[in-house]
């Protein structure tokens, strides 16, 4: 990790423990979401995070907002560990950390009006910013993300999935943020509605500079708007690298899985490919397989990896691979 | 499931206790006391009768003597019908009441399940309607209302039915009373189904129960009445609880030797042993009733689990 | 970077302009569009409405007052000479000034009771429900507990201890009935907690205070509503209950419920003091009950 | 090949508080036996409302008009008592949610056996066995231990593999999946499609695969069906409408789907906002979208017409070349 | 209390008379509700009933003629007056006030069965009563011309109907009680009194009562013997205890004089009837004058007796044995 300086979030052995408390007597047992993940963002990078339900990429966009504190690692946005501080200081930090949610109208206040929904952030992050100037950002935000402005007394119900996406965009977007974690931001849209909001963000991040954490289980979406994608397994990360290298070169049985599974829309190409399908289900979390946890699902798993955890290894120019036989799967890939 | 059960019994002692404090001392602190009556009693007689009775003492004393009086069974005498004790004036009176509402109870339940079933079955059809409104009578017209025009139309001008009292085995005596009591606890069960089973014969197991070609009478029995009872089931418990205690009005109209009267003449009264004595009763009925709706509730709805 | 606050006079004007751009159909006049279509509903808001004004307005309009003794017209049935409409009660007051006195009250008593429960049981409820964990738990086991008294004891004594004023009965009835609102709102909170606009509102900086304000109470109005209609019937109930108990508001004033509970033993010799009040109440909880169901469907989010 | 499945201007209706809503307009197609057929469409074009209708499974406030002739039997109108003739045995239906499509307080046993003896004439303790070969047929793990668990203790994937084993029971002739595999993971999706091909294969069964996603559709699908505003707008073979898309709607969807092998700079997105059919765009409901309009597109709506005299459909009227960018 | 609702009294073979007795078994049904008692006397359920709801007598006597019997009865229904506080200490005050109560309205249109109005403190009919029964003059009096009168006494007194004397009615739950308390408030209303009416349960009324915790309050007094020292003895004044509290006894408005008492005690001690009634009178008169309480109306013995029942003698106690009595099919 060279440029040190640009790296506007660094995340250090990050962990995040549930305790599940099954009735009033009984002892809760303890659900790990997130372990020892580590990794870094760069400043303008867009980085994809990808990963099947129940890998913990949606509590990772929390802890990163601290909208969850982790139990474990430290959170350094601008070289400052963010990890457990106190609300009224990480208030100050909010302006530069928004968040876009998967639902576009759950995330919406149902009683407010499109105005006050928007300008939300301002009154608590920017209280500075009177009623007048807090109204002009609205605006200018709204034209931003291709909203009529004569729109802004209307109702959330009023709109549709993609225009109601629009205005979450919007309100991240009012406290002009370094970085914006999207949680989902397209799913559940329309596939029409789908290109024109991943095209919206990719302009908005040029035009105000942004730096994007782009979650998501649909992998062909991430593979399109991602520089860099880490891929995440029941809480830990599997494998991490720009998307290009991963797509060519996938390291990690899990990360071949995924790209085999994901439907591509070309016939020809589809009836060819052979699926190196996965065996079985998703383990449950709370008692996840020891060593690599992905070896209940792997063909290749081998003692090894049953009795130890594979180590998240640094290979060339910055990719990071936890498998023990990754070496020799490339080579047998490649014959 | 006996694990949960003794635990839900373990953390009922704490709710009896509090119940019998609150009353304790909230009694004491209304104006007028049990001997107060039309005759002034003459103040040495008053000294007497209050140390037989233990009001003189402190009254936290007074609460712990109480309780290890309770603990032992003994419940105290009354203090307005002096030759009784709370125990032999509740256990007169209890049987009859428990049938009265037992009685009530099953016919309410069952007439107010059938009835808001076929409300929910023919939704916005005339039967519907109909239901809908005959349901609300007996939730509108006042108790007392209903049992005074009752007993005068059908007592005294029809003479279908005996208007009052009560001996062992006088059976029509109690159609009138069962029935005005059973009313508003059917017509609340009716509502209740009536809304739980709409939204049961919505949901999406209810469709494939339909595309799998199973016919209405089968999808009825099989997959929509145990999901739709859960809501019904929860408002069972305080339901019975209620046509126990709320028995007064039909008691009084016809005459029947009951204990619903005592819930509200004893404090009324003041008579302070009776209204504790029938609190306690009162509190264990619903503790018992809640731990029962609980237990049904695991037979319902499979995702419930008592460890 | 050509962000938000570029500030120039051409924005500024057009900001000044939008300040009343057409004005949104909400949440609520969205329901009360639906509320309207509904037939029986509009009809027993406008029956509610006609008792409301009549109660009101009614006693100036008739020549007896509510506590005025005609002497010379006790127990007298209805004769429209004498100006009493609807006859006369033991006392010689008219009954159709005491039913309209007794309309007002029970109204007001519904009202305020309803009002105490409504507020004590969302702020209750939307607190339990919100900050969870231990909190939650200690205040539902409180809420259990006093499920489990006999309510009616409670009621009895307070109004035994203070006396039968109306404010009583009010608090009293209404502080009994906070706890199934209590519960409701509870159950509405949990969910809504999970709504990610309270997560956005977080990320936004926002308190718990100003979250339980701003974002959780107002979507409350939907079912705090719904049941609200309902316990105004029950309170009305109640206080017709407590009136054959004796425990009933002070003479002079009067109660529909009273009314009732004198009329009902003499309902056949003297039937005019129990119809008018009885068809009044009835018609009252008739109403409700079908505005009640009305405001249901109308807010019911599921066929939006 | 025999048609299974032939479906002539069926209409769906729905009555809301004043206006009438037309969910599906004049939707005709043939279902050839053991054939994969997919319907593709955005929320709201009515692809999911067709087969419920067909079903007779829509709303209350529903109705469907025209015929649907499963051999000689036309299923439209039927009313319910004689359609569970057909419903679960000859045609049968799984649907996008598993959580909420079985009911919770049954063991999966019993909602599987209902079925044996129901269509089957089975007598309730003897359609057990067949019960549990189903489940072992579409990969469940310990079929006798799951078989007596109730739904809540099952994974998605394994109950819509429940659904997927309910439905084929009774070996029916057609299988309607509406996004039977949109509620799932990747890797579970990927299985579940393999299932789909293998045992409609197997059984002979003709599938309708009502979906969203171009990518599931294809991988699995024979033939296919872009539904647009609650009308059909384009049919064909998979490979026709994949590299020769003769409808500006199926061109715009293709361009809108990323595609996970190469990584396009820039999507090419559908203008505009997704139509209300309470309130459909007069002439042909795409022209606010559409980059190809001309004046007779906002007056008068195309009929849906051969392509090239082949089996192909299109409901466009411009003529000209829609390729002025490959679609490798 | 038996396992239903109701005590059986039957024939006991040792008794003397026994072969006289026309009935030969009893049941007493115990019935709060009084209307509810009267249908089932109206059903044939019963054949007599200790009481009726007032407000039916009129009803009764129109179709049930004959049945409903109403007698004189030796109990006494007044309101007592708290004369240890102002201004109810001021004879004046409590002139007026039991002056302008228009008794002869209460029994027969309030209460609707007819009680007679009383102005003395000793029951007509009781027995070592002789003498002219005490009638104070202003009974005598128009009602109009005595309402002039009280008000001027109130006036006097500082009380008009601009800056009425406010004043509180206590009453315990009953709806007899509340129609008179109703009727009177608003004869009062007419000389300058504002009258607060206060509605408690008979427990909590006369703990009120003893304590002395009211201004005028509502109260009833039934002998328990025939004879006018139980009354009258309702007046005495308290007697000191050990502990230097009064005990008023039933003598709630505190009343207190000197020369009733000793009229009292001679009573008690003189063995001749006849002087002793004489000075009985004297003090009962010289009670009244002072309007120690204010006597409304004597009571009635209420009862239904169906045609079938012979026998039934009504009395000044109310005491009627079912020996005496006959039943028909």
């Amino acid at each position: 990790m060279l440029e040190h300086n640009d790296d506007l979030l660094r995340i250090e052995n990050l962990s995040k423990f549930f305790s599940v408390s099954s009735g009033l007597f009984t002892r809760p047992f303890q659900l790990k979401a997130l372990q020892d993940i580590s990794f870094t963002v760069k400043r303008g990078e867009t980085l994809g995070i990808v990963g099947e339900s129940g890998c913990g990429k949606s509590t990772l966009g929390r802890c990163i907002l601290q909208l969850l504190s982790p139990d474990e690692g430290r959170v350094l946005w601008l070289g400052e560990d963010i990890a457990r501080l106190p609300e009224e200081q990480m208030r100050l930090r909010r302006r530069d950390l928004q968040i876009i949610f998967q639902d576009p109208l759950a995330s919406l206040n149902p009683r407010m009006t499109v105005g006050e929904i928007i300008a939300d952030p301002l009154r608590t992050l920017m209280p500075e910013v009177d009623a007048k100037g807090r109204r002009e950002r609205v605006i200018k935000a709204m034209e931003a993300v291709g909203l009529l402005p004569e729109m802004i007394n209307r109702y959330p119900h009023e709109f549709s999935g993609g225009q109601a996406q629009r205005i979450g965009i919007a309100r991240a977007l009012i406290t002009e943020p370094k970085l914006i974690v999207c949680d989902e931001p397209v799913s559940a849209l329309d596939v029409s509605v789908q290109a024109q909001i991943v095209n919206l963000l990719s302009d908005l991040k040029q035009q105000f500079g942004l730096t994007l954490v782009f979650i998501s289980h649909n992998l062909s979406v991430v593979r399109h708007v991602s520089d860099r994608i880490l891929v995440l397994y029941l809480g830990r990360v599997v494998e991490l690298a720009s998307g290009d290298d991963l797509y060519a070169d996938p390291r990690h049985p899990y990360t071949r899985a995924l790209l085999t599974a994901v439907p591509i829309p070309d016939p020809r190409r589809a009836r060819q490919r052979t699926i190196d399908g996965l065996v079985g289900e998703i383990p449950s979390p709370i008692n996840p397989p020891s060593g690599c946890t992905f070896r209940t699902r792997c063909r290749h798993a081998v003692a090894l990896c049953a009795d130890k955890r594979p180590p998240l290894e640094t290979v060339d120019g910055g990719r990071l691979v936890a498998c023990h036989r990754w070496r020799e799967l490339a080579v047998t890939a490649a014959q | 499931m006996l694990g949960y059960a003794l635990r839900r019994v373990l953390s009922a002692i704490p709710i009896v206790f509090i119940t019998i404090a609150v009353c304790f001392f909230i009694l004491r602190l209304a104006p007028g006391g049990p001997f107060d009556g039309e005759r002034a009693l003459p103040p040495d007689v008053l000294r007497n009768l209050r140390e037989y009775y233990n009001l003189d003492k402190p009254l936290p004393l007074q609460f712990v003597d109480y309780i290890l009086g309770v603990l032992r069974g003994d419940f105290g005498p009354s203090m307005v019908m002096r030759d009784f004790s709370v125990a032999r004036l509740i256990s007169i009176g209890l049987p009859f009441t428990l049938m009265l509402g037992f009685a009530a109870f099953a016919i309410g339940t069952a007439a107010g399940l059938i009835a808001g079933a076929l409300a929910a079955f023919y939704q916005n059809k005339w039967p519907d309607y109909l239901l809908v409104f005959v349901v609300l009578i007996p939730l509108v017209i006042p108790n007392f209302l209903m049992a005074n025009l009752a007993q005068l139309v059908f007592g005294v001008y029809l003479r279908w039915l005996p208007v009052g009292g009560y001996q062992p085995g006088a059976i029509l005596n109690l159609v009138m009373p069962v029935l005005i009591l059973s009313m508003p606890h059917g017509a609340r069960v009716a509502r209740l189904t009536r809304g739980s089973m709409i939204e049961v014969l919505g949901t999406n197991y209810v469709r494939t129960a339909r595309s799998k070609g199973l016919g209405t009478r089968l999808i009825l029995a099989r997959h929509a009445i145990k999901p739709a009872l859960i809501p019904v089931v929860s408002y069972l418990g305080p339901g019975l609880s209620y046509l126990l205690t709320g028995s007064l009005v039909v008691e009084q109209v016809f005459a029947l030797p009951g204990i619903g009267k005592y819930f509200i003449t004893a404090a009324l009264n003041r008579d302070y042993g009776l209204v504790l004595g029938t609190t306690i009763l009162y509190v264990f009925i619903i503790l018992a009733l809640n731990l029962l709706v609980d237990i049904v509730y695991a037979w319902l709805d499979p995702k419930v689990r008592y460890r | 970077m050509a962000g938000l606050t570029g500030k120039d006079a051409v924005l500024s004007a057009y900001a000044e302009a939008l300040a009343n751009a057409p004005k949104g159909r909400s949440l609520t006049q969205d329901a009360l569009r639906r509320l309207v279509n509904n037939k029986a509903a509009l009809v027993s808001i406008f029956i509610l409405v006609a008792i409301v004004l009549f109660a009101l307005v009614g006693p100036y309009l008739l020549p007896w007052s509510f506590d005025k003794i005609d002497w010379a017209g006790i127990r007298k049935p209805p004769d429209w000479e004498k100006g009493h409409y609807f006859g006369t009660d033991q006392n010689g007051r008219d009954m159709l000034a005491r039913t309209l006195q007794g309309t007002q009250m029970s109204l007001i008593v519904a009202a305020v009771a309803t009002a105490v429960s409504v507020v004590i049981g969302v702020v209750y409820g939307a607190i339990a429900g919100y900050f969870g964990g231990r909190v939650d738990a200690l205040m539902m086991r409180f809420v259990d507990i006093m499920y489990a008294l006999p309510y009616i004891l409670f009621v009895i004594i307070l109004v035994v201890i203070f006396g039968r004023s109306p404010v009583l009965l009010f608090v009293g009835i209404g502080f009994l009935e906070w706890l199934t609102m209590a519960r409701i709102v509870r159950g509405q909170t949990l969910t809504l907690k999970q709504r990610e606009f309270i997560e956005a509102a977080k990320a936004g900086g926002a308190g718990p205070f100003t979250i339980i304000f701003r974002h959780i109470l107002p979507n409350l109005t939907g079912p705090v509503v719904i049941y609200a209609t309902l316990t105004i019937p029950e309170i009305i109930v109640t206080e017709s209950f407590l009136s054959y108990l004796g425990l009933g508001v002070q003479e002079p004033q009067t109660s529909l419920g009273t009314l009732i509970s004198f009329g009902a033993p003499v309902a056949e010799a003297l039937p005019w003091m129990l119809y008018t009040p009885a068809f009044i109440l009835v018609l009252m909880l008739v109403c409700l009950s079908y505005v009640g169901d009305g405001l249901r469907d109308a807010l019911d989010p599921k066929d939006r | 090949m025999t048609n299974v499945l032939v479906v002539d201007d069926l209409d769906v209706t729905f009555a809301l508080h004043q206006a009438e809503v037309k969910a599906v307009s004049d939707l005709s197609f043939s279902l050839a036996a053991g054939e994969t057929m997919a319907v593709v469409g955005e929320s709201g074009s009515g692809k999911s409302q067709a087969f419920l209708a067909i079903m007779g499974l829509l709303a209350r406030n529903g109705r469907a008009a025209g015929r649907a002739m499963l051999g000689e039997v036309d299923l439209i109108g039927m009313p319910g008592d004689r359609l569970d003739a057909y419903r679960g045995k000859d045609i049968a239906m799984i649907f996008q949610d598993p959580m909420t499509s079985l009911n919770p307080s049954l063991k999966v046993r019993t909602q599987l056996a209902e079925v044996l003896v129901r269509h089957q004439g089975f007598a309730p303790d003897k359609a057990g066995r067949a019960v549990i070969e189903m489940l072992e047929r579409v990969g469940i793990p310990e079929p006798v231990k799951r078989a007596s668990a109730y739904p809540h203790e099952l994974s998605g994937g394994m109950r819509q593999r429940v659904m997927i084993a309910m439905a084929l029971l009774c070996r029916p002739k057609i299988l309607i999946a509406d996004e039977p595999t949109t509620a799932l993971d990747v890797t579970v999706q990927a299985q579940m499609l393999e299932l789909f091909k293998t045992l409609t294969d197997e059984f002979g069964t003709a599938l309708v695969l009502i979906t969203h996603d171009l990518g599931v559709v294809a991988g699995v699908a024979d033939r296919m069906m872009v539904m647009y505003g609650g009308r059909c707008v384009e049919t064909g073979t998979v490979d026709e409408l994949f590299y020769d898309p003769r409808h500006p709607y199926t061109l715009g969807l293709l361009h809108s789907t990323p595609h996970v092998a190469k990584r396009a700079q820039r999507l090419d997105p559908i203008q505009g906002l997704p139509p209300s059919l309470e309130r459909l765009p007069s002439g042909c409901a795409f022209h606010p979208r559409c980059a190809f309009r001309f004046e007779t597109c906002f007056a008068e709506r195309p009929q849906l017409l051969p392509v090239d005299g082949g089996a192909r459909g299109r409901a466009c009227w411009y003529q000209g070349s829609l390729k002025h960018e490959e679609v490798a | 209390m038996g396992a239903g609702s109701y005590l059986r009294g039957v024939k006991s073979e040792t008794y003397y008379g026994k072969d006289a007795l026309q009935i030969d078994e009893i049941r007493w049904d115990n019935t709060e509700d009084l209307t509810a008692a009267l249908n089932r006397y109206r059903a044939g359920e019963l054949d007599i009933l200790t009481d009726f709801p007032a407000d039916q007598y009129k009803f009764l006597q129109d179709n049930y003629p004959g049945q409903a019997h109403v007698a004189p009865f030796l109990g006494v229904y007044y309101y007592v007056m708290n004369q240890s506080k102002a201004p109810l200490d001021n004879v004046n005050v409590r002139k007026a006030l039991s002056i302008s109560v228009l008794r002869d309205v209460i029994g027969p249109d309030v209460l609707g069965t007819g009680e007679l109005p009383a102005y003395g403190w000793v029951p007509p009919g009781t027995s070592n009563y002789e003498g002219e029964q005490y009638m104070p003059e202003w009974a005598s009096v128009p009602y109009d011309q005595r309402v002039e009168e009280a008000k001027k006494l109130m006036s006097d007194a500082g009380f008009t109907p601009e800056s009425p004397l406010k004043m509180q009615l206590r009453y315990n739950t009953n709806e007899n009680h509340q129609r008179i308390a109703v009727a009177i408030s608003d004869m009062w209303k007419q000389i300058g009194v504002e009258v607060e009416l206060f509605n408690a349960e008979t427990a909590v009324h006369y703990d009120a009562l003893n304590a002395g915790d009211f201004q005028v309050g509502r109260a009833g007094w039934l002998l328990d013997y025939s004879d006018a020292s139980n009354t009258l003895d309702l007046l005495r004044t308290g007697i000191k205890q050990a502990d230097g509290t009064m005990n008023w006894g039933n003598n709630y408005g505190r009343y207190s004089n000197a020369k009733f008492d000793e009229l009292m005690d001679a009573a008690a001690k003189e063995l001749d009837l006849g002087k002793r009634a004489g000075l009985l009178h004297e003090a009962e008169a010289l009670a009244m004058d002072e309007f120690a309480v204010i006597p409304i109306y004597w009571y009635v013995s209420k009862n239904v007796v169906s045609p079938k029942i012979t026998g039934f003698v009504d009395n000044a106690k109310d005491i009627n044995r079912v020996r005496w009595m006959t039943k028909s099919e």
